[in-house]
């Protein structure tokens, strides 16, 4: 991933990943991760609506009913408030519910239990019960997902104590990150994005946990530091190739847990590069990326000059015809773009022209 | 009237075929959810409605719309990404509407629009009004709170609605007994207080009749009623295919209702001559639909930011 | 059981008096929903359970958390917001909980239990426990949605769960029938496939039995059941006093139920020693509780961001 | 307002608000800012839960049901989803309905349709359709409300672009926001905070509106610029009386709308002042405090050096117990003492003794 371009420099990488034979997707990746979760412990379970259905939300339950039959398995009723309060429940007793959603847009039917109920529950009942619960939910793009079908919420998850947030952008993450959240002993929302189902990574084939407290700096670089955040780590780390065309370093990370959140990586690479892009999959107004660049400026304050800005959803609704679809969102071209004039303190005016190798995944429906 | 139904029927299960067929051509950068089977339950609701009475649908809304007077050219370009869709392409499949033919909107949600219709219906009694409103969604969306919490205020409000259930035994993959501990929509709806019965949603006279009887009681200030309509999709959940190779169902269960198809029911009680001066029509009218779409622009990059809020709206956005 | 039940009724209704008397001396900074009048469907239908079965309740709760078991010490110094007290000062009047007991917890939001109560059954069942769990809720909380999808689920897994709802008729200040446009809440219950019947909540007998009869079928593996019970509230929703001066009811709704009040029956029914004899010991319980929660300390500030998550807290709260 | 010590300075204050002689309280603000609206405008409605109850939402609502009859004045069913999805569904017709809810937290039961429909509809209808809804709500505070009716959810709202947020400070900006937001075409989400009730102000008789995009600057100062949200504008307020004590003026300002929010006026006082502190009466993370200094950050990199600050409910979940509730919450001595440390560059120590004159309200309850 470092570029043979890049500057030398002492920090190291904190990318000590285990070098795995293996190449799965992200979405047998889940899978995996729930399979082994749910052989190591009884008390794991896996429900929502259609996780037991012939799609089997993308593949990523697929072959679970079979193994740990319809108790374990199951699907439910179009109740997501109520199926959030029984997982809570079940959590409750011991359990170690993992409730998946096919759009994030639908969380917001459950917000009462999500955020009044599953996040307070351990502090406001004096540390006497937890919530081991599991929230699976999946950012759709592109293709005409439309207004309701699109959207990344993890902003107001972050915004509350007692939950915590992860949006793996790899295969690798995908498996390590949703058993640490199986193994949680608290509630945490576990952001997927459809088009990185898709994504293909070494896995390793034991069980394994990512856990929160440590960001991936993902590609090493002196002159700008990118923040990609889910499905956004993906086109910042095309944007990084285009930047190098140029001459520009990017050091790229993935926060991959978002709350808790790491930003002494962030701040450091910051305090050397000077400057930051953030980039999410989400709307940038109170979301990750306000908070990232609030936190890094907050904590270099005085220490060095800084260059910032947040890329995300345009601070629109989201539109389904490709027209408009396609300017609702950062892409590595216009990411590349922002990073330069980032560090060329100014705008350039430069897009990168397309390379083939680095298009966009185009997803293609139905759903 | 024989004529109309075929008309409106056979309207809509064309178009839909040819969205079907259009769709590998990947020009209709849009999730489709098809009506294909269920037509009947829209055309014999909406034939009974008044042009100033409102419909709220769902994502799965083709029929709905085209069966309550919405744009047709407006429609495909829509399915289209155009400029001229009936929403500038921003809604797309899902998020038809129509304010001029009373098509006030549907969600990709489900259950949503059950209570936006009961608010409709609200303001319309506030008025003095003698319009109703109807209320079209799944058998899966009776699942929701929002269903019971809806249908509490309905009759709490005594409103002019028109609840229809489109109980096609499915949501996606899902039977309804796998999904309702008591598979009995009608109970529900009664012990809410809304007067309920069932009906055979390929029987398009008798819906019409019944709603029309019906809605005598809830124009004159009877309160909300409640349709349960049995019907089966045809195609797959989402898309243009067929799924029965899921294994999730199986093709014999669909059989039945292909044979009691009022489409092709009422086409062979009409005259040849009447039936094929119609299908000419409807042919012309959804090739020039088509047409409309392909030949329409798509909106310009400006139209991502406008539409936010009702006044300069670039200004606020900026912020 | 006469003295048994006494004894559960008095000793709550006395804590809520007293609750209620040094509530003008504002040490307890917390509202308080007084069960006051309420108490018989807390004791009749805890008092057929066994420690092992499982209770959640609203906030409400006083009554319910008392005839579950849940310690009294523990609950007055919650109310003076001491370290000592059930959740460490950190959730007051509301949100009562004691794990020892099978007091699985409280909330201010209404209805929000419901779903938590199925969910704990559905984990009892997998566990092929043959616990039970009783879910106690308002009137009111049947007006949310999450009440009848809890219902739904409750009956597709045959759930080891008894529902009681708690009909005081009121909703704050709002009378049922002002918020229901069919006050019928069994036959919603029964419309969604489970058994249901309305019991008299002054009645501790009557809710005593029928919950044991009921509870065989329930731990059997015979699915849920929903009792009704009627009840009524003689103080004002929230404090310490009274609300027949609002308005919205009349104090003569209330006297029926003072005159059926079981807290006096049931004194009437017991030999005068061993009447007095109870109501010594439990007297003195409670003042040895309010001492219990006076003497105790309040929390230490560094409490304020311990039992966010389980694991160092301050260190993840910080980041 | 204005200290007498207060710095010469050029820039207008743009407090601009005419002198009235009436004063008025909040609640009865807000009252009659409804009043007036619904004799106005035959097509307003108010409704909520016990809006028609003898309390009448703190008497907010008193008086209305009287003179507008009970179909355009009534108490609801406990549903919060289906209300909330009614009033869109009036709105869509053409009526202006204001639903209120006695507590903010209630409004996660309300997040579907308000996010999902009501902020969406005018944009993925094309502009065929406008919700002119406001959502009345309030915050909690003290005296024991605890996790569940203590919380301030702006934040989440302003993430969400096709709705506006507001959160007047005043009995003069209840009145001309709440008019404002009734007359706005747009869905609008309108914050009250419990104590605020009891504030009293000057507030002309006739209507008027307070509209977006102004932000107030309520006092004028030349070292330090003090945000103050909500309820907290009333804390800054008596911060900035503490920092006079100490020969520090602080400029405060009460942005009034959140969403849009007038970054200008912020951002214009910072680049005078340098030192950004901003108050919320929420949660920091991902809140409109963390939009606030990120906004702040972007606009003046480069122009000038900043201090910058946040604070907010403490990072947990609110406590009852009034030995916890205090510390959850910032307060006008830890502002002042903070506001000192940014001025100074580095922690002082300083925390001011507790001037009776500036002594918080206490709610006494019950609730
Ligand atoms: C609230 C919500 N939950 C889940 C989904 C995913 N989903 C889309 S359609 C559907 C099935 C709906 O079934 P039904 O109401 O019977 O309508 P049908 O598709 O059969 O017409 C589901 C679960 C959704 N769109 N919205
Ligand atoms: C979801 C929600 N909406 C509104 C409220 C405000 N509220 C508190 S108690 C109450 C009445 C509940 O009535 P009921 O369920 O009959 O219980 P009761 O107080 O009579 O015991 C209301 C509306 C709330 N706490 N939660
Ligand atoms: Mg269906
Ligand atoms: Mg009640």
């Amino acid at each position: 991933m470092p570029s043979p371009l890049v500057k030398a420099r002492s920090t190291p990488v904190r990318d000590a990943r285990p070098v795995a034979e293996r190449t799965l997707s992200y979405v047998d990746a889940v899978r995996e991760a729930a399979d082994q979760e749910m052989s190591r412990d009884p008390a794991v379970l896996v429900f929502g609506l259609d996780v037991d259905d012939p799609k089997a939300i993308q593949g990523t339950t697929r072959g679970l009913l079979e193994k740990y039959g319809p108790e374990r398995v199951f699907g439910t009723p179009l109740s997501e408030d109520a199926m959030t309060g029984a997982a809570i429940g079940m959590a409750l007793a011991g359990l170690r519910p993992v409730h998946v959603h096919i759009r994030m847009d639908f969380l917001l039917l459950a917000m009462n239990q999500l955020v009044n109920v599953a996040a307070k529950s351990r502090y406001m009942y004096g540390g006497r019960v937890h919530v081991p619960l599991v929230v699976r939910s999946m950012i759709g793009k592109s293709w005409g997902q439309g207004a309701q079908h699109s959207q990344g919420l993890h902003g107001m998850f972050m915004h509350v104590p007692g939950i915590k947030v992860v949006a793996p952008s790899t295969p690798y993450d995908a498996k390590g990150c949703l058993a640490a959240a199986v193994r949680d002993n608290n509630p945490v929302l576990y952001v997927e994005h459809r088009l990185l189902h898709f994504q293909k990574g070494p896995v390793p084939e034991s069980a394994y946990t990512v856990e929160p407290g440590t960001a991936r700096i993902t590609a090493v670089g002196e002159d700008v530091t990118i923040v990609g955040i889910s499905y956004m780590q993906v086109e910042c780390l095309r944007a990084a190739k285009y930047l190098e065309d140029v001459g520009i370093q990017a050091e790229v990370i993935d926060p991959i847990w978002l709350s808790p959140l790491d930003v002494d990586t962030i701040a450091n690479s910051v305090e050397r590069t000077g400057r930051l892009l953030v980039v999410d999959t989400a709307w940038t107004n109170c979301g990750a990326a306000a908070e990232i660049v609030a936190r890094v400026a907050e904590r270099l304050q005085g220490v060095r000059d800084l260059r910032l800005k947040r890329m995300g959803f345009a601070p629109t609704t989201c539109p389904t015809t490709p027209a408009l679809e396609d300017l609702f969102y950062p892409t590595a071209r216009t990411i590349a773009s922002a990073a330069r004039d980032l560090v060329e303190d100014g705008p350039t005016g430069w897009v990168p022209v397309e390379r083939p190798d680095l298009q966009s995944i185009e997803f293609k429906g139905p759903f | 009237m024989r004529a109309r139904l075929f008309r409106a029927l056979y309207r809509i299960r064309r178009l839909e075929e040819e969205v079907a067929r259009v769709y590998a051509s990947d020009r209709i950068k849009s999730p489709v959810h098809l009506s294909i089977g269920q037509e009947a339950v829209s055309v014999g609701v909406c034939t009974a409605l008044r042009p100033d009475d409102i419909v709220f649908g769902t994502y799965r809304g083709h029929a709905l719309y085209l069966a309550k007077g919405g744009d047709l050219n407006a429609m495909v370009a829509e399915l289209f990404g155009k400029a001229t869709g009936c929403t500038m392409g921003k809604g797309g499949s899902m998020h038809l509407i129509d304010p001029e033919a009373g098509v006030m909107g549907m969600s990709a949600v489900v259950g949503t629009t059950i209570a936006n219709a009961a608010g409709y219906a609200y303001a319309l009694k506030l008025r003095r009004s003698d319009s109703v409103v109807v209320s079209f969604f799944g058998d899966g969306a009776t699942e929701e709170g929002v269903f019971t919490e809806t249908l509490n205020f309905a009759v709490l409000k005594h409103l002019p609605v028109l609840f229809v259930c489109e109980n096609n035994g499915y949501a996606i993959h899902t039977h309804q007994t796998r999904r309702q501990g008591r598979a009995d929509i009608c109970a529900k709806a009664e012990a809410f207080g809304i007067p309920a019965e069932r009906l055979d949603g390929n029987d398009v006279f008798g819906l019409l009749t019944r709603t029309q009887e019906v809605l005598k009681s809830v124009r004159a200030g009877g309160g909300p009623w409640f349709l349960e309509v049995s019907t089966y999709r045809w195609r797959e959940h989402v898309g243009p295919g067929r799924d029965f190779q899921l294994g999730f169902r199986a093709e014999a269960e669909c059989e039945p209702w292909i044979a009691a198809d009022p489409v092709t029911r009422l086409a062979s009680e009409l005259s040849v001559g009447e039936r094929a001066a119609i299908e000419a029509e409807v042919e012309e009218e959804i090739a020039a639909a088509f047409a409309f779409a392909e030949a329409s622009p798509f909106p310009a990059p400006g139209e991502l930011m406008t539409d936010i809020f009702q006044e300069e709206p670039d200004a606020l956005a900026a912020r």
